[in-house]
């Protein structure tokens, strides 16, 4: 108990009609750490990531973001606190420009410098040709590349991504996961839900596993790959793939 | 005077908005009709001083904006020379001060409302009976009947509510009292709740300051719901033709005050009636005649103006003193109308029949409706 | 003022009868947008339609109001189809304010040409005048046929919806059109279908109006405002909800003419929407979100 | 950004320009219906305000005109303020009205929304056609003469302006771009940081202040007001028509769109006193139909205009 | 070459085994042009995989096949009838299904009665229950949330619905775009096992993946797309080995 993560959650509950969504879960994101968030389809992960970034309250629970208490607190201003995150389900704002959308999360401070930024953010991503396209138009995975790209605009301290990688090509996550280790070098933090084993084992210092809206374990990678329970309920054969 | 000369001289143009549409359409269309009879007839009779007439006239969709700016068109644009009005009483307030404020002469048509002419207007002259003398004919009756009690109600616009407001103030002189009194919207769907709250003061006359749709709808839920006054008596529906189609052998018994009737024994009354029903095909209902008498009006004060000069015309109409096929006409400064009477009607066995004043009856009133389930 | 129980059933159950014209009208509407997504802004047009259909067939030919039911309501559903095939389903998928604008646009023709037909007269037909007793309640004749024949084709429509395939269909439809066409159904003519039977609804509606009321051209637009204010009650695009409430605005709207005054009652129906809005925008029916 | 500003500001002056010597030259009639023009472009340009930059389509904005209309005219008769006042006064109530409904309705979504706007505006039209004692009722307000109908059409004429204007300067700020972005998804803005409730209750007062103008200036202009006239729900449609035909979320598509259509009225109204109605209703149609987007984005899209957020 | 031809003398050659031939394909989102001149053929009883990166037009492949799209040129032959410009739901009761990409499920009702959606075309009320049964066989997760709105659905079980609904009807063709797509590993496994079930059984599939390695591994036959046109193609193996295909697509170093 050195210094204190950038957020903490802490015995958090969320029930959808009869379904227990998210129960007694408590973890915490150390500053400028990667942290990766998996479990089986259905256990709770975007649940957790829509109670922290503010988009419904959690029924019970704290959750701390750089030492101020969050939960419940509307998403805009848990955004302008630092945190944002990526949706699972894309929500771009079709009727705009890729430029627009990016200078929508800017933080309004210099206009001109922002809009660079926002430039040279789809160039790596490799959505420069399409800036002043509208993204109603834009295919799957430029969609996600333009909401990932979109999130770092603000210059965020945390940064939820909800399968960042997922139907993106596999040369261009190879470049997604760059940038953020780059970002995490400069000061940013991460919590990534992604099904991609492989890229979490690397890229993540910590996994914290979810199932039936639990923690069932949390630790480091390695660590967490040999957990029984995380093989059975969530591995399968690529853990065995994995270890070959 | 050559035919050359004739054809130079210009027309005189007479210009008015018309509610062609929303909620006046039907009667403006009967108004527009009389005019149209109107200026058909003095151009055949070879124009006014050897001027035809010319109507000029928009469609002001029964909103008073519209017809504000068609007054102001109508008078900047197209130059006409005279004006006659356009239908309603709320409209009629909106154009008035048009006229008013460029000088220029207009006969007011189906605006009832006193108000309009007692705002010290110059160019403004009214044809119809005021609204506060509409319900005067059936209360006399049913005093002398011995009626004592009496429910008003009326739809909250102007013109409803003064016919209703004057027929209050007759009560009160009569010595009948008023044991119920209440407003509803226009465009009511439903007035049961009004119907037994009536009911359960059992007055001998129903009065309502109202139109063709809700004067059905109260005789169709007070037969509903059996309310059973002996006298029922509503401003402008029983007048219509329209209102016996509606409501078939439930119109009977019911009064209608009525500014005018074909039948009526005034000079080319007879003759107008039988001359529209055959352009037109149906009855000629007293905003047609009302039309046309406003055209005779403004007709007759030309001629004695001796041209159509504003000022002079304006002049005439001020002191004029004559009959029309619509009845009497003189009116008192600001415009006022004040010799024509209010006529009453009766719907008997399906048709409507003139019972009041007397002398141009065409019928006996009955003063005692059968309760509904005493009729067939 | 002395009220007896009596009265007030009589206001209530005089509430209910206009109630469920209401949510014949307002069902229709509720169909239309539940699959199409369309505000049917011409609903009440098409309403007054059925009313002159009704009124025409009593006017020339004597037809009862009641027989001339099945009558106008395939006039009507014809007519429908012929407004979707040709405008409603070029807006397919535009967003709601295309739609909403464009059945805006048709109404004004219908109220136009109506006029220009039928002039501004209001109309309304003569039968099926008085009541029936039933103790101290008076029934009134027509109304209680409205009654009746609301609760027939409402009900029926419901159970084809909830129970049949075609149903189903139409439900599917109205969430994803491009995925059910994945599925095998044609959407385009699930559409069609939708449009016809709430229009349907509607001329039957008018066919009950001319009963009850008299109307113009113009009518439709109240019962617009009012069926909107329903569906808004009763959880739009929830069937049932429609239904029910229909029958609380009726039941609503009569209390508040005998307790208060007819004057405000136009404005009942829209207080109470903006209320449940507030405080249960998913309707009556509707669970919470 | 700096230099690219001086074309509008000179866009700004010579409109100015063009307002006086219409006010200064036009006769009678000319003003008259050059009054229902610049009505027509306050209005749908304030609607576009809220509606096409946050896509909360406002199915009663024409309670802002007729709260305008009703507040001045008692400020006037009753409070015995001149124009001035009592159009400032209109202006407030307009903003407050806003405040105090959007508050209420902007929780609600997409056709809810435009519902509920619509029976607000209806109720307030049953108000003021109730409350007798203070509205005159049904039988609406006679007013005093207070200001020309050239003084009338300037005024609006200069609100006309100001709310393109404004609208220009929303389009550019980040404000702008906030609005669009809840037009698009409000829960993804709100998690971008934007805070939508705050955004849209702006952009709401924003586009009622003018309309509440409007209503006054309309009140100066014929001098009597009444609930039928003050409250038609078919002013709304012709704001909303207007802005859809030039472009909503563009700053000159509602004018365009109201040149067009406020001529295209004067002249069916004049030529076609019968089907007038209809024909107007078959414009509505087409334009739904034929060119969804609008005008402006239409010729944006061909090309034919510069794609930009500035138009 | 119609029927009767030898199917020994040249079988990956014969109209007969090609179960969905495109030829030159170019389809347009209004005026843009996306695909330009695609081409590529589908063996009956094979699993052919579409990769290539994002915006490539592999989705608006899919989207031509099943007439949702205007296509510009070129012709899709469908069970030897050509297919191009016929209505969406009849190419589907031809005997196409299809899983869309990302997770489309009609939201707002139950997981049985998408199910009972995607059997729309199954007249009899029997082999819809069989129909069912076996999707429930397949993802026992859909069975235990029959009841539940789809839309209340976490993004894995919404793709298992997705499939499920595509088989409803035992379509010959199934097109499936990104069927992995957000799944966990295990399901990933399970989905790639299913398919392999569903080829052996006969059944045809055309996918389209990002998961490209694991795609092609499993593929008999592979397609490269890029740019809107044809860059590779050949068997799933040939394509994971080619040393150009690794680096440009699968980002392997
Ligand atoms: N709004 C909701 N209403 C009802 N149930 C919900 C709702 N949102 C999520 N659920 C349920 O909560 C559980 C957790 O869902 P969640 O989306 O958090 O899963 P996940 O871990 O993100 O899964 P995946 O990896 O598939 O995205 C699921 O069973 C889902 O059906
Ligand atoms: N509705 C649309 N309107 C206009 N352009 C579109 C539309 N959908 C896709 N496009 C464009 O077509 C191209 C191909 O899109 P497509 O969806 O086929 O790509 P994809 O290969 O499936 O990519 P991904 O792997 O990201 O799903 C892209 O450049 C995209 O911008
Ligand atoms: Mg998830
Ligand atoms: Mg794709």
């Amino acid at each position: 108990m050195t210094e204190p993560g950038i957020l903490q959650v802490r015995h958090v509950f969320k029930a959808f009609g009869g379904l227990q969504a998210l129960s007694d879960v408590s973890f915490s994101v150390p500053r400028r750490g990667i942290v990766g968030l998996i479990g089986p389809n259905g256990s709770g992960k975007t649940t957790l990531f829509n109670a922290v970034s503010g988009l419904f309250p959690p029924d019970r629970g704290e959750i701390v973001l750089d030492g101020r208490p969050i939960a419940g607190r509307p998403a805009w201003t848990v955004a302008r606190r630092g945190l944002v995150r990526t949706f699972q389900v894309i929500r771009v704002f079709g009727q705009m420009t890729a430029l627009e959308n990016m200078l929508v999360a800017a933080p309004g401070l210099d206009a001109r410098a922002e809009k660079e930024r926002a430039l040279a953010l789809l160039d790596r991503v490799g959505l420069s040709r399409h800036a002043r396209e509208y993204a109603a138009d834009f295919s799957y995975g430029m969609t996600k590349l333009l909401e990932f790209a979109r999130v770092l605009m603000p210059g965020p301290s945390l940064v939820l991504l909800d399968e960042p990688a997922a139907g993106v090509n596999p040369r261009m996550r190879e470049t997604l996961w760059s940038i953020v280790r780059e970002s995490r070098e400069a000061g940013t933090t991460f919590v990534i839900i992604e099904h991609d084993m492989n890229v979490m084992m690397t890229l993540c210092e910590r996994l914290t596993v979810l199932n039936y809206g639990e923690v069932i374990a949390e630790g480091p990678p390695e660590e967490v790959r040999r957990n029984k329970d995380v093989v059975e309920a969530y591995f399968g054969k690529t853990a065995e793939r994995a270890e070959r | 005077l050559g035919p050359a000369a004739l054809a130079a001289e210009k027309p005189v143009i007479v210009g008015a908005s018309i509610s062609l549409n929303g909620a006046y359409a039907r009667t403006g269309e009967y108004q527009k009709r009389g005019y149209e009879m109107w200026v058909e007839d003095v151009n055949a009779r070879g124009g006014l001083f050897g001027r035809k007439i010319e109507l000029k006239y928009y469609d002001d969709k029964s909103n008073p904006n519209e017809a504000a700016k068609l007054y102001e068109r109508l008078i900047t644009v197209d130059k006409v020379d005279l004006l006659l009005g356009p239908y309603s009483s709320p409209v009629t307030k909106a154009a008035a001060p048009i006229a008013e404020k460029y000088k220029i002469p207009m006969v007011s048509t189906g605006a009832a409302d006193q108000a309009i002419f007692r705002q010290g207007f110059k160019y403004i002259f009214q044809t119809y009976t005021p609204e506060n003398f509409y319900m005067d004919g059936v209360l006399e009756m049913a005093s002398k009947a011995g009626y004592k009690t009496m429910a008003a109600v009326n739809e909250d616009t102007v013109f409803a509510k003064g016919t209703a407001e004057g027929g209050i103030a007759k009560a009160k002189q009569l010595g009948i009292d008023v044991v119920f009194r209440e407003a509803y919207a226009k465009g009511v769907k439903d007035v049961s709740g009004i119907i037994l709250k009536a009911k359960a003061k059992n007055p001998d006359i129903f009065l309502g300051g109202s139109y063709l749709p809700d004067s059905t709808l109260l005789v169709r839920q007070a037969k509903e719901l059996d309310f059973n006054p002996r006298v029922y008596v509503f401003s402008v529906g029983p007048g219509l033709p329209d209102f016996g189609k509606n409501l078939a052998k439930d119109s009977d018994y019911v009064f209608g005050p009525s500014q005018w009737e074909p039948t009526l024994k005034l000079p080319g009354a007879q003759e107008f009636a039988d001359r529209y029903k055959k352009k037109y095909g149906d009855e000629a209902a007293y905003h047609a005649a009302g039309g046309y008498g406003a055209g005779q009006i403004l007709e007759a004060g030309i001629r004695k103006a001796g041209s159509a000069d504003r000022e002079k015309v304006r002049e005439a109409l001020a002191a004029l003193d004559t009959m029309t096929i619509f009845g009497a006409y003189k009116v008192e400064a600001g415009g006022l109308q004040v010799k024509k009477i209010m006529y009453m009607t009766q719907w008997l066995n399906g048709k409507r029949e003139v019972v009041w004043p007397e002398n141009v009856a065409t019928a006996k009133p009955i003063l005692k409706a059968p309760a509904w389930k005493e009729r067939k | 003022m002395l009220e007896s129980l009596p009265v007030y059933l009589q206001v209530i159950v005089g509430g209910l009868l206009l109630g469920a014209l209401y949510a014949l009208l307002a069902s229709g509407l509720n169909l239309i947008f539940g699959v199409l997504r369309v505000i049917n802004i011409c609903h009440g047009e098409l309403m007054m339609l059925g009313a002159y259909a009704a009124f025409g067939l009593f006017a020339l030919w004597n037809v009862h109001p009641l027989l001339s039911i099945p009558v106008t309501f395939v006039l009507l559903f014809l007519l429908g189809i012929a407004i979707e095939k040709t405008l409603v389903e070029r807006v397919a998928g535009a967003p709601e304010l295309s739609s909403l604008l464009l059945t805006f646009g048709i109404g004004i023709i219908l109220t136009s040409v109506a006029m220009n037909a039928f002039k501004a007269d209001f109309r309304s037909v003569p039968a099926l005048t008085g009541s029936i007793l039933l103790w101290e309640i008076a029934l009134p004749r027509a109304r209680l046929a409205s009654f009746a024949t609301a609760l027939v084709i409402t009900g029926g429509a419901y159970l084809f919806l909830k129970r049949t395939r075609a149903g189903k269909a139409i439900r599917a439809a109205s969430q994803n059109a491009l995925v059910a066409e994945t599925c095998g159904i044609d959407v385009a003519r699930v559409r069609l279908f939708a449009y016809g039977l709430g229009a349907g609804m509607a001329g039957a509606a008018g066919n009950l109006i001319a009963l009850s009321y008299s109307f113009n051209p113009e009518v439709g637009h109240v019962f617009n405002l009012k069926a909107f204010a329903i569906i808004v009650l009763g959880g739009m695009g929830n069937f049932a909800g429609a239904f029910w409430g229909g029958l609380l605005l009726g039941v609503v709207e009569g209390l508040t003419g005998y307790i208060a005054t007819a004057q405000v009652v136009d404005a009942v129906a829209y207080i109470l929407m903006l209320l449940f809005l507030l405080f249960r925008p998913s309707g009556l029916m509707g669970s919470a979100k | 950004m700096k230099e690219s500003l001086l074309p509008a500001a000179l866009a700004v002056l010579a409109g100015l320009a063009a307002l006086l010597a219409y006010a200064a030259l036009a006769s009678p009639y000319l003003i008259a219906a050059g009054f229902t023009i610049v009505l027509f472009v306050t209005l749908s340009a304030s609607w576009n305000l809220v509606s096409g930059y946050t896509g909360y389509v406002s199915f009663g904005h024409v309670v802002f005109f007729g709260i305008g209309a009703y507040t001045a005219s008692l400020l006037a008769v009753k409070g015995g303020l001149g124009w001035p006042a009592a159009t400032l006064g209109a202006a407030s109530a307009a903003a407050v009205l806003a405040l105090v409904l959007g508050s209420i309705t902007l929780r609600l979504k997409g056709a809810y929304f435009a519902i509920a706007m619509l029976g607000a505006s209806e109720a307030v039209r049953v108000a003021a056609s109730t409350w007798e004692s203070l509205t005159g009722g049904g039988s609406g307000i006679t007013l005093p003469n207070l200001l020309s109908p050239r003084g009338a059409f300037l005024l609006l004429g200069i609100t006309a302006l100001g709310t393109i204007v404004l609208t220009y300067a929303v389009a550019q700020s980040r404000f702008g771009l906030h609005l669009l972005a809840i037009r698009e998804d409000e829960t993804g803005a709100e998690a971008m940081g934007v805070a939508a409730t705050r955004a849209k209750t702006a952009a709401f007062v924003l586009s009622a202040v003018p309309a509440g103008i409007a209503g006054a200036a309309n009140a100066w202009h014929i001098n009597y007001i009444d609930p039928e006239s003050t409250f038609p729900i078919l002013l709304t449609i012709q704001m909303i028509v207007m802005t859809m035909l030039g472009g909503g979320g563009t700053v000159l598509g509602p004018v365009v769109g109201a040149l067009l259509l406020g001529l295209a009225g004067e002249f069916l109204w004049a030529r076609f006193p019968f089907i007038h109605l209809g024909l107007y209703g078959l414009l509505i149609v087409g334009i739904v139909i034929f060119i969804p987007e609008g005008l402006l984005p239409r010729l944006m899209a061909r090309g034919i205009l510069p794609r930009t957020r500035r138009l | 070459m119609r029927k009767g031809t030898d199917a020994e003398t040249a079988p990956e050659m014969t109209e007969d085994s090609v179960l969905l031939g495109i030829r030159n394909l170019c389809a347009a989102y209004g005026k843009v042009e996306i695909l330009h001149g695609v081409s590529l053929d589908v063996r009956r009883g094979t699993l052919t995989c579409i990769i290539g990166p994002n915006g490539a037009g592999k989705s608006t492949v899919l989207k031509s096949v099943l007439g949702q799209l205007r296509v510009t040129d070129g012709s899709i032959r469908f069970d030897g009838r050509e297919i191009r410009g016929r209505a969406t739901h009849k190419i589907v009761r031809d005997g196409i299904g299809v899983v869309p990409q990302g997770r489309i499920v009609f939201s707002e009702m139950t997981v049985d009665e998408n199910l009972d959606m995607g059997g729309y075309t199954v007249e009899d009320p029997a082999a819809l229950r069989r129909a069912r049964e076996r999707v429930f066989a397949l993802f026992p997760r859909l069975a235990e949330r029959r009841g539940q709105r789809a839309g209340t659905l976490s993004g894995g079980e919404q793709q298992m619905l997705a499939m499920g609904r595509a088989l409803m009807t035992g379509p010959a063709l199934v097109l499936m775009d990104e069927p992995s797509l957000g799944l966990s590993p295990l399901f990933v496994d399970m989905i790639f096992e299913k398919i392999g079930e569903m080829k052996r059984s006969g059944m045809t599939i055309l996918m389209v993946e990002q998961n490209a390695a694991r795609a092609l591994a499993a593929s008999d036959h592979g397609y490269v797309l890029d740019l809107g046109e044809n860059r590779f193609d050949g068997p799933g193996q040939d394509l994971l080995s080619n040393p150009d295909v690794k680096r440009l697509y699968l980002g392997e170093r």
